[in-house]
């Protein structure tokens, strides 16, 4: 099917566009000088009873899929989630140490791991219970499962890039390092001020 | 397909890569730094010795294959050189490149059955082949660069609806989330070295000897501070302060010194006993 | 015009999705029972000369404006992510000689890899670890994502811009294997022509 350029460039613009445009707006953005009307309608009826549909709305259009066929989009409560930082690290490191418990978990984030991140590791289905380690109070040990490995391309935990990788990516400083020695000095002045009490 | 009709339009020869990439400082090594009449070398221009000799080998204006190793190595020599004689720091490689090239110069230039193996000849062919691969990886990451690319000649949808998605896949992380937070856990937790910067101290044996040598001389009580030296920084008075009250104690341990409070907290006088007064 | 309810299904699929999508994925989505090949190939052949079109990428399919109207749309403060001249050079490199280890990307380049670079293109999302070198030492290896094929509008790797010069050429190959095709071939020829140096 071919069409005029003009058409065509009707056509991308409202595709691209971020929102519902108004004609004035198509009219800039597809930079033409006839006037872009007669095409939205030439549009809006070769799309009619096809999967996607031109609407005009308040004088602004848009396209959108067809109405009818509207169950195929996704509800508003499945909003995609992204993972909290907490669970992408938790997850980090029982994919290098697997087995791990959570107190080990914790020891090599430096941080306190909330119950519920796991909770959320496990529903994601990337994550399952894996025994108990024989030691006292005999803890609850983690490990990866196969979604985990499909989910992110991966064909065996082997793959993970090691410690050296990591340094030569990149991924073993910046921002992170810089945010701590921050910090630090932070304690260090706290402790001087301390310090500086007790004279 | 739309990309390859584009990738019609660019042939090989016609490619400016200095342009498409839009970083012609490369091609320009020395520079006259402005209203001055010294020259600049910017070392930084080139990422390292091999990028150097590829935008010298670029200035001999022919193609690859036929350039004359020789030549690009006497260039690069004298660069070097140059850049010495400015007084340019200059990292270690390009200096191991020169000495290098130093060596596979005298090479070709013996006569042949005075040559050690591997034959300079062929070390020359590899130095090529290596110039060639460069040369061939910066123009496919320069053609590849102009392609129609997502965001800037194409355009998908912005804010596409969405599809209905199964379950497992309710949560969003990708490979480079994973692996981004366990470099971050890791070089949080690193076990780092820290260097103490050398404070002013002043040693007990030094307070010792300090205390020891001033309480014969005074006559009266006199307050701990008032031994301390008079024109110490803050952080040596401290020091000294700490010190010389851990040395008062010693002497008052062996009988050298008596010590007097008026109150917890209150200023400590010292005095040489009695018996030797 | 009017469509088959599956045709016009596949259609609402591809365009209702937030990325490129597979023909398992469309299939799966559309919920039909017969194949949904045929449909793509006919909506493609449809858009064929439209404002919009439907492509391929590393078997994923998705909609975009047609390329040749990027001289109107084209966004230039939108420049999707400016590279440094080493991300470029190895981005090229991973993707004419992928699976590529670090090393080897290093020993094209004549430097080390950068910090900031590898890390730069995996966040990109069109470069990823993908296993190990079964040589002493696993090193890591790298290759290209299908992410990569979409943004840079190639159909597969075989559409890597003079891919098939340069392997002919043997510039895709390591040096040393450079080096003995050429003296293989210099002893061909040494009989005919007595060397003539390279002055």
């Amino acid at each position: 099917m071919s069409l005029t350029i003009s058409a065509r460039l009707v056509e991308a613009v409202l595709f691209a566009a971020e929102g519902p445009l108004t004609q004035q707006e198509i009219q800039r953005h597809s930079a033409l000088e006839e006037s872009v009307l007669p095409h939205l309608t030439a549009l809006a009826d070769h799309y009619a009873g096809r999967g996607i549909e031109l609407v005009e709305r308040g004088g602004r259009w848009h396209f959108q899929t067809a109405a009818d066929l509207s169950y195929i989009l996704r509800r508003e409560r499945e909003e995609p989630r992204k993972l909290s930082r907490a669970a992408v690290e938790t997850l980090a490191i029982i994919a290098y140490h697997e087995p791990v418990s959570r107190a080990e978990i914790e020891s090599i984030r430096g941080v306190q791991v909330a119950k519920g991140t796991l909770d959320v590791l496990m529903e994601a289905g990337w994550v399952r219970p894996a025994g108990r380690r024989e030691v006292p109070g005999r803890p609850l040990i983690y490990a990866t499962t196969g979604d985990f490995l499909s989910h992110f391309g991966l064909t065996s935990r082997r793959d993970l890039p090691g410690i050296e990788d990591l340094r030569a990516a990149g991924l073993l400083d910046p921002i992170d390092l810089a945010m701590e020695s921050m910090e630090s000095q932070a304690l260090l002045e706290r402790d001087e001020v301390e310090e500086e009490g007790e004279d | 397909m739309s990309g390859e009709a584009s990738t019609d339009i660019r042939s090989p020869e016609q490619l400016d890569v200095d342009t498409l990439l839009g970083d012609a400082d490369w091609a320009e090594p020395i520079r006259r730094a402005p209203g001055e009449a010294i020259l600049t070398v910017q070392t930084e221009s080139w990422e390292g010795p091999l990028d150097l000799l590829l935008s010298l080998a670029r200035t001999q204006k022919v193609d690859l294959r036929e350039i004359s190793i020789l030549a690009l190595v006497e260039q690069y020599l004298r660069f070097i050189e140059d850049a010495v004689e400015l007084r340019l720091e200059l990292a270690a490689d390009y200096l191991v490149m020169a000495a290098w090239l130093a060596y596979l110069k005298s090479g070709l230039l013996l006569p042949k059955e005075a040559q050690p193996d591997p034959s300079p000849e062929e070390l020359a062919l590899r130095l090529h082949l290596r110039l060639q691969r460069l040369e061939a990886m910066r123009e496919a990451g320069a053609r590849l660069m102009g392609r129609d690319r997502i965001g800037r000649d194409v355009f998908v949808r912005p804010e596409p609806e969405g599809l209905h998605r199964p379950r497992s896949i309710v949560w969003q992380a990708g490979l480079f989330d994973l692996i981004q937070a366990y470099g971050q856990v890791k070089a949080r937790t690193a076990p780092r070295m820290h260097i103490v910067h050398r404070r002013p101290v002043m040693t007990l044996d030094e307070a010792i000897e300090r205390v020891s040598r001033l309480i014969g001389v005074r006559l009266d009580w006199a307050d701990l501070r008032s031994f301390l030296p008079d024109h110490a920084d803050p952080q040596l008075r401290r020091s000294a302060l700490a010190s010389s009250f851990v040395a008062a104690l010693e002497l008052a341990r062996q009988g050298r010194v008596e010590i007097r409070q008026e109150a917890i907290f209150a200023p400590l006088y010292l005095k040489a006993p009695e018996a030797r007064a």
